[in-house]
C-alpha cells in the first residue's frame, strides 16, 4: 500500500478528496430501515449535510451506559455511515463485552477481526461486530492493541469468538488471553510471519522459500 | 482314467449346463448391470450409457474389456494370497449356487432332494469373500465395510431363512423343483398364500445382497467402497460379479419359492392358454421397436449393431413360437418355463433397482434394529402362523381357503401391533434420553 | 474308484487343513484353513449321499461358526500373536494325547473289523446309496421323535451359554 | 477414515487431549467423499460414540483478504465469486452493497429489483445443490439428479444474462453491468412456474420416508441458546426457532418490497433444517414471482463514477446469503484499493457449531451433520 491514511482525524475535522454527494443524500428516505442506525440518537443531525464528512461523535444513550460502567476505558464513540463505533481498552475488552452482551442484550457477535495500521502507536485495532437480536441493533467494538500485547479473549462471552481468534491470531499475531486453544487455524502450523499485517511481504516469503527447498536463488 | 472318463459321460448333460451358465452368466450380470443403469437413469432423467453401441447395448462388452486390461494393483501391506482368493471365493459361491436353481423343468444342474438348503448353504460362504477380502487389504475401510457386510448377513440370514420355512412348510419338500411342482399341484403360487413371509424375504434379501438401502458395507459416503476399497481391475470386476450373480441367486429362489418358479401366470387355468403365446410376442415386439429404432441411429455401424441385435431377438422369439409346432412339443415347457423364470427373476430383480434409487441409506444401528427388532420376531410370527393354518386345514380339516386367510389376517394384526410398540419403545427412549 | 478318489482328496484336505490350522501363525489364515479342514469334512458327508449333513455341516460351521470367528479374531488385535513362540513346553503333552488318541482310535476301528462281541460300532453295511433318499426326512424323525429330549436338553443348554455369554459380555444391562 | 493414534497427528491440539484407553481417533478426510471438498475432521470416539471434534481446515485458503489490499474496488468484485462458489451471486451482492454504502451511493430502484431476483435465484440454486448432495450423502441417489435439473434452468438464466454460470461477477458496484436480456422476465417466470411443483416432487421422494426421517430427526441437534452462542445464521439458525433473516431484520437491495415469510422450526435437529431449506426455497421462488411482475424501469447504474474513491472510514455490510449471514467489513483510507477487506464467511462460523452438534452422535451421523451445515469449503477457508 503507497498512501497511509491520515492516522487520527478529530472527529468533526471536514475530510478533504473527492466527495460524492449525490449518493448519500438521496439514500436517506429511500431506505428507511436498511441502514438503521445502532441506535436511535437524539442528538444526530436530522438530515445529514451534503458533504463528506462520515464521521459523526456519538453520545447517545447507549454510549452513556457504556462509559458510566466502565469510564475512561471507553476511549470514543462516533458514527460512520450510520453504524455505531465504540472504541474500548484492550484490557477491559472482556468487561465491555460481558456487559454488552448481558445488560445491552448484544446476544451475537457477529465477526471479530483486526487491522493493522503500522504508523500508529498501537498498530492493531480488534474490530467486533455485534448484533442485538432485540433491539434490531448492530454495534461496532474496537480495542486497539500494539504489537506483542495481548488482549483478553472473549470467547468465554460467545463460543464464537474460538475461530475468530484464531483467525485473527493466525493472519494478525495478535494474541488472545485465555483463548483455549490458540493455534494457526487457515494457514499451516509451521508458517511463518502473518499475512494480513501490512508488512508482510509476499516475495520475500517467496524467495526465502526457494532457497530453502530448491537451494537456488528466486528470480523473482 | 476309464473312470474319469465313465464319469464325464454319466453326467454329459449337467456339465454342459454348467459349462452354459458359467460362460454366459457374467455376460448377463454384465447387461443386468447396463439395465441397471438403464432404469436408473431414466428415474433420474437421464439418458444413461448411449454412447458404446446404439443406446450402449455394446456398454457391458466394454467395460469387460476396459476391465480385464485394467493394471493390477495389490496394496504393498496386502496379504497377497488371501487378497487374490478372496473374490474368487466370492465369485465361486454365487455360481455355485446356480447349480441348484431350476431354470427349466429340465435345465437343471443338480437335482438335489435340499437344493434350498444347498443355495443357502453356499451362499452363506460367500461372506467370506467379502470378509477376507476386506482384511486382506489391510485398510480400514475395508475391514469396516467387513466387518459391517459380515454383521449385517449373519443378521439377515435368520430373517431369511425364517421366511423360506414359511414357503417350505406350504411345499413340504427341500428340493427346488419339488417346490415348483407342489406350488403346480395347489394351483396357487406361495406369494399369494404367505405374503408375509415374501415381504420378509423381500426385505431381507435386499440386505442380504448388500444393496441399497442396505448397502453399508459400500456406502460411498461413509466406507469409500466398503470391502471392495483397495480392489481394482479384474479382481474388483469378480466382486462386482460375485454382487450380482448373488442378487440373481436371491431372485431365483424367491422366483421357486414364492412366485411359482417356471410356471406361467395362472397356469392351471386352461381358458388363459393364449398366455404361452406371450414370450414369443414379447420378444417380438422388442425385435419390432428395434427395427423401428435402426433408422434414427447415427451413422452405420450403429445401425448394424442394432440389426444384429434385433435379428438375436428375432431368433429368440422364433424360437419362442417354434415349440408349438408339433415335432417339437417336448420343448414346449422347457423353453416356454425358461422364459418366465428370466422374466419373473428380473421382475424381482427389477424391485432391487427400483428400491435402490428411491431410499436413502439405513444407519448401521437402524439396520440391526430393523433386522433384530423387526424383521426376526416377525418371521417367527409369520411361521408359527403358516404352521397353524397347515395344521388347522390337514388335522382339524378346515378349508384352505378358511384357515390361510384367517390366518394371515392375525399374522398382520401381530406385525402391525410389533411395529408400533416398536415405535413407542423408541419414542419413550428418546423421551427419557431427553 | 470316483468315490474313492473324491474320499482321499477330501480326507487328505481336511487332515492337510487341520495341520495347518495349528502351525499357521496368523490367526486368520489359521481360519481360513479351519474353513478349507470343514468344507473337505462337508464333502467327506456328501460322498456319503448324506446331503442334509452336508448342507447343514457348510451353513453351521462355514457359515454360521466361522464368520463369527473370523468376526472376533479381526475385532481383536493379534499381532501379538505373530511374534510369540507358538510351540512351547507343552507340545510334548499334545503329542503325547494325540499318540495316546490315535492308538484308541486304530484300536476301536481294528476291534469293530475283527466283529468281536459287543464289538459292533459300526453299522453293518446294509444301508446302500438308494435306500438313503430320504435321508433328511429320517433325520427329522430322529430327531424329534426318538432323541426328542436330548436334543431339547441339549437346546436348553446352549440357551443357557447364551444367555451367560450376553451377560458377561455386556458392560451394563 | 484412517485410525490416528494421538502421536501421529503433528500438534498435540488442545480440544483433543491424549485418547483413553477406549477411545481412538478417526479422521475424516480431507480427501473423503462426504466432506463436501477438502475439510478434515478429527473425530474422538469412545466407542461407536462420539466425544469430540476437531475441524482441520484451510486446505483451500487462498488469502482473498489479502488480495483485496491489492486491488482497486473494482478488481476486488471478481474475487469474491470464488469464495462461495456455489451462491456467487450472493457474495457479489453482499460486497457491492458494502462498497455502495461506502462511497455513500446507492443501486438504482431497477437494479436493485433485479438484484433481488438473481440473488433469490440463486438462493435456490445453492438450497438445490445442498439437498442433492445432503441427500446424496445419506444414500438417496436420486434428488441430486433433479435438484442439478432445475440447478441447471437457473445457470442458464445466470448464463443468459451475464455470460457465466458459476462465478457470475453479475453485479457492479453501483448497480447492474448488464441490462436483463430479452425474456428474462418469461425465463425467471417459467422457472418458478415449474418449480413449486418440484419442490413437491422432492419432498415426496424425501419428507415422509421412514429411513430419511430416521436418519435426520434427532440428529445434530441446536438450541437456540447454543445457535446465538455460536454465532450461527442462516437455515440453521431459523431452524432452531430462532425468526430472524436479514432480508426482513435490515432489507437491503429490494426486499422491503415483498411478501414473504421467515421459514423457522422448533427442533434444531438435521430434519428441520431440511424443512426450513424447503420452505426457504418456496419462498424464494415467491419472491421472484413478485418481483418479475413490476420490474422498475430506468438506469440500472448509479452515478459512481469511473474510479471508485470512497472517503476514509468504514463499514460493516451483510446480506442473507443461502448460508447464512455474509458479512464484508470494509475499511477505505481515501485511495482507490480498499484498505482492509474483512469478509464474515457464513460457512466458517457455522463449521464452528459442528464439534456441539455432534457430539453424543454415531458415526455415520457425522455425514449427515455436515451435509446439514451446507458449507462450502470455498468460503470455510477462503
Amino acid at each position: 500500500m503507497g498512501t497511509e491514511p491520515p492516522e487520527k482525524q478529530p472527529p468533526s475535522a471536514p475530510e478533504g478528496g473527492e466527495t460524492k454527494p449525490a449518493g448519500s443524500a438521496s439514500s436517506e428516505p429511500a431506505k428507511p430501515a436498511a441502514a438503521k442506525p445502532a441506535a436511535a440518537a437524539p442528538p444526530k443531525p436530522p438530515a445529514p449535510p451534503p458533504k463528506k464528512e462520515e464521521r459523526t461523535p456519538l453520545d447517545n444513550d447507549l454510549v452513556k451506559r457504556f462509559r458510566g460502567r466502565f469510564g475512561e476505558a471507553v476511549r470514543e464513540a462516533w458514527l460512520d455511515r450510520k453504524q455505531a463505533i465504540l472504541v474500548v481498552e484492550a484490557a477491559k475488552l472482556r468487561a465491555v463485552c460481558e456487559f454488552a452482551r448481558d445488560s445491552e442484550k448484544f446476544d451475537m457477535l457477529v465477526d471479530l477481526t483486526a487491522v493493522d495500521w503500522p504508523k500508529r502507536e498501537k498498530r492493531f485495532e480488534v474490530v467486533l461486530q455485534l448484533y442485538s437480536f432485540a433491539k434490531n441493533e448492530r454495534l461496532r467494538v474496537k480495542a486497539p492493541t500494539a504489537d506483542g500485547e495481548s488482549v483478553p479473549s472473549v470467547t468465554a462471552v460467545w463460543p464464537t469468538a474460538g475461530w475468530l481468534e484464531r483467525e485473527c491470531f493466525d493472519m494478525f499475531g495478535i494474541r488472545f488471553d485465555g483463548h483455549p486453544g490458540l493455534k494457526r487455524i487457515l494457514l499451516p502450523d509451521e508458517w511463518q510471519g502473518y499475512p494480513l499485517r501490512k508488512d508482510y511481504d509476499i516475495l520475500q516469503q517467496d524467495e526465502a522459500w526457494v532457497r530453502e527447498n530448491m537451494g537456488i536463488e528466486s528470480g523473482q | 482314467m476309464q473312470a474319469v472318463l465313465q464319469f464325464l459321460q454319466a453326467n454329459m448333460w449337467p456339465l454342459i449346463d454348467a459349462l452354459v451358465i458359467v460362460g454366459v452368466f457374467p455376460l448377463l450380470a454384465g447387461y443386468v448391470v447396463l439395465l441397471e443403469r438403464k432404469v436408473m437413469a431414466d428415474m433420474q432423467a437421464r439418458l444413461g450409457p448411449m454412447r458404446v453401441g446404439p443406446h450402449g447395448l455394446l456398454q457391458p462388452l466394454a467395460d469387460a474389456v476396459k476391465l480385464m486390461i485394467k493394471e493390477d494393483i495389490i496394496p504393498e501391506s496386502a496379504d497377497r494370497i488371501i487378497f487374490w482368493m478372496a473374490p474368487v471365493l466370492s465369485v465361486t459361491a454365487g455360481m455355485l449356487a446356480f447349480a441348484a436353481i431350476p431354470i427349466g423343468p429340465g435345465f437343471l444342474i443338480a437335482e438335489m432332494n435340499v437344493g434350498l438348503l444347498f443355495i443357502l448353504a453356499v451362499s452363506s460362504m460367500g461372506i467370506f469373500g467379502i470378509v477376507l477380502g476386506g482384511w486382506a487389504s489391510n485398510s480400514h475401510y475395508s475391514l469396516l465395510g467387513a466387518l459391517r457386510s459380515a454383521a449385517q448377513l449373519v443378521s439377515y440370514e435368520v430373517a431369511v431363512g425364517m421366511a423360506m420355512v414359511s414357503g417350505l412348510l406350504l411345499a413340504g419338500t427341500l428340493s427346488m423343483t419339488g417346490i415348483v411342482a407342489s406350488q403346480a399341484e395347489k394351483g396357487i403360487w406361495f406369494v399369494f398364500v404367505a405374503p408375509v413371509g415374501f415381504v420378509i424375504y423381500l426385505i431381507g434379501s435386499v440386505a442380504e445382497t448388500n444393496r441399497a438401502p442396505f448397502d453399508l458395507p459400500e456406502a460411498e459416503s461413509e466406507l469409500v467402497a466398503g470391502y471392495m476399497t483397495e480392489y481394482s481391475g479384474f479382481r474388483w470386476a469378480l466382486y462386482f460379479l460375485a454382487e450380482y450373480s448373488n442378487m440373481i441367486v436371491v431372485a431365483s429362489v424367491a422366483t421357486t419359492l414364492f412366485l411359482g418358479g417356471w410356471m406361467r401366470p395362472f397356469a392351471s387355468i386352461h381358458a388363459l392358454d393364449f398366455l404361452d403365446f406371450v414370450p414369443a410376442l414379447f420378444m417380438l415386439g422388442v425385435t419390432g421397436y428395434c427395427v423401428y429404432r435402426i433408422p434414427k441411429q447415427t451413422g452405420k455401424d450403429q445401425g448394424f449393431i442394432l440389426a444384429i441385435f434385433a435379428g438375436s431377438c428375432f431368433a429368440i422369439a422364433a424360437a419362442l413360437g417354434a415349440v408349438f409346432a408339433p415335432p417339437l412339443a417336448f420343448l414346449k415347457v422347457p423353453v416356454l418355463g425358461a422364459f418366465w423364470f428370466i422374466a419373473k427373476v428380473m421382475g424381482y430383480v427389477y424391485l432391487f433397482l427400483w428400491v435402490r434409487f428411491t431410499f436413502p441409506r439405513y444407519r448401521f444401528d437402524q439396520l440391526m434394529k430393523l433386522g433384530w427388532h423387526y424383521l426376526i420376531p416377525l418371521s417367527i410370527v409369520n411361521v408359527m402362523g403358516v404352521a397353524t393354518a397347515l395344521v388347522l386345514h390337514r388335522q382339524a380339516g378346515w378349508s384352505s381357503w378358511v384357515a390361510f386367510p384367517v390366518l394371515l389376517v392375525v399374522t398382520i394384526v401381530l406385525a402391525i401391533w410389533l411395529v408400533r410398540a416398536g415405535e413407542r419403545r423408541d419414542q419413550e427412549a428418546a423421551r427419557s434420553a431427553a | 474308484m470316483m468315490n474313492q478318489v473324491l474320499f482321499y482328496f477330501f480326507a487328505g484336505l481336511a487332515v492337510l487343513g487341520g495341520v495347518l490350522v495349528v502351525t499357521m501363525r496368523n490367526a486368520v489364515h489359521s481360519a481360513v484353513f479351519l474353513i478349507t479342514s470343514l468344507l473337505a469334512t462337508a464333502g467327506l458327508y456328501l460322498t456319503l449321499n448324506a446331503e442334509f449333513l452336508f448342507v447343514v455341516q457348510i451353513i453351521l460351521y462355514v457359515g454360521g461358526i466361522m464368520v463369527l470367528f473370523i468376526f472376533v479374531i479381526m475385532l481383536v488385535n493379534l499381532d501379538v500373536a505373530l511374534h510369540q513362540v507358538q510351540f512351547n513346553r507343552q507340545s510334548w503333552v499334545a503329542g503325547l494325547l494325540s499318540i495316546v488318541l490315535l492308538t484308541e482310535l486304530l484300536a476301536a476301528v481294528a476291534l469293530a473289523r475283527s466283529g468281536g462281541p459287543g464289538m459292533q460300532l459300526l453299522p453293518p453295511p446294509a444301508a446302500t446309496a438308494t435306500s438313503l433318499e430320504g435321508n433328511t426326512q429320517q433325520i427329522g424323525v430322529l430327531l424329534f421323535q426318538n432323541y426328542v429330549v436330548p436334543f431339547e436338553l441339549a437346546s436348553i443348554l446352549l440357551l443357557v451359554a447364551l444367555v451367560g455369554a450376553v451377560v458377561m459380555g455386556k458392560k451394563k444391562i | 477414515m484412517d485410525e490416528i493414534r494421538s502421536e501421529g497427528m503433528a500438534p498435540p491440539s488442545v480440544e483433543l487431549a491424549v485418547p483413553g484407553a477406549d477411545e481412538i481417533v478417526l479422521n475424516m478426510g480431507p480427501q473423503h467423499p462426504s466432506t463436501h471438498g477438502v475439510l478434515r475432521v478429527k473425530l474422538r470416539l469412545d466407542g461407536e460414540r462420539i466425544d469430540g471434534s476437531e475441524c482441520v481446515i484451510g486446505y483451500l485458503h487462498r488469502g482473498v483478504e489479502k488480495i483485496a489490499e491489492h486491488r482497486t474496488y473494482t478488481q476486488f468484485a471478481p474475487y469474491v465469486d470464488r469464495m462461495d462458489y456455489v451462491a456467487a451471486v450472493s457474495n457479489g451482492l453482499g460486497y457491492c452493497e458494502a462498497v455502495e454504502k461506502l462511497l455513500g451511493a446507492e443501486a438504482t430502484p431497477r437494479a436493485k429489483v433485479v438484484r433481488t431476483i438473481l440473488t433469490e435465484l440463486q438462493r435456490i440454486a445453492s438450497h438445490l445443490l445442498w439437498l442433492g448432495t445432503h441427500a446424496l450423502d445419506l444414500g438417496a441417489l436420486t434428488p441430486v439428479f433433479y435438484c442439478l435439473r432445475e440447478r441447471e434452468e437457473i445457470l442458464k438464466i445466470f448464463e443468459k444474462y451475464c455470460g457465466a454460470r458459476l462465478t457470475t461477477h453479475a453485479f457492479r458496484i453501483g448497480g447492474l453491468q448488464y441490462e436483463t436480456y430479452d425474456g428474462f422476465e418469461h425465463d425467471v417466470k417459467r422457472f418458478c412456474d415449474d418449480f413449486g411443483s418440484k419442490v413437491d416432487e422432492y419432498e415426496q421422494l424425501l419428507t415422509g420416508n421412514r429411513i430419511w426421517v430416521g436418519r435426520t430427526k434427532g440428529i445434530g441437534i441446536l438450541t437456540a441458546q447454543q445457535a446465538i452462542a455460536l454465532g450461527v445464521t442462516g437455515p440453521p439458525l431459523r431452524a432452531s426457532g430462532v425468526k430472524w433473516d436479514l432480508r426482513k431484520a435490515m432489507p437491503y437491495a429490494a426486499y422491503d418490497q415483498y411478501d414473504f415469510i421467515i421459514p423457522t422450526a422448533t427442533n434444531g435437529d438435521t430434519y428441520d433444517r431440511y424443512v426450513v431449506r424447503m420452505e426457504e426455497m418456496r419462498q424464494s421462488r415467491s419472491i421472484c414471482l413478485q418481483a418479475i411482475e413490476n420490474i422498475p424501469a430506468g438506469p440500472i447504474m448509479a452515478k459512481v463514477g469511473k474510479v471508485l474513491k470512497p472517503p476514509p472510514g468504514e463499514v460493516y455490510h451483510s446480506i442473507e446469503a443461502p448460508k447464512g449471514e455474509i458479512g464484508y467489513y470494509v475499511v477505505s483510507d481515501g485511495t482507490t484499493q480498499p484498505y482492509r477487506v474483512r469478509v464474515r464467511p457464513p460457512s466458517f462460523i457455522n463449521l464452528q457449531a459442528f464439534d456441539t452438534m455432534v457430539k453424543g452422535h454415531l458415526v455415520a451421523d457425522v455425514v449427515a451433520i455436515i451435509g446439514t451445515l451446507d458449507i462450502v469449503l470455498g468460503e470455510v477457508d477462503r
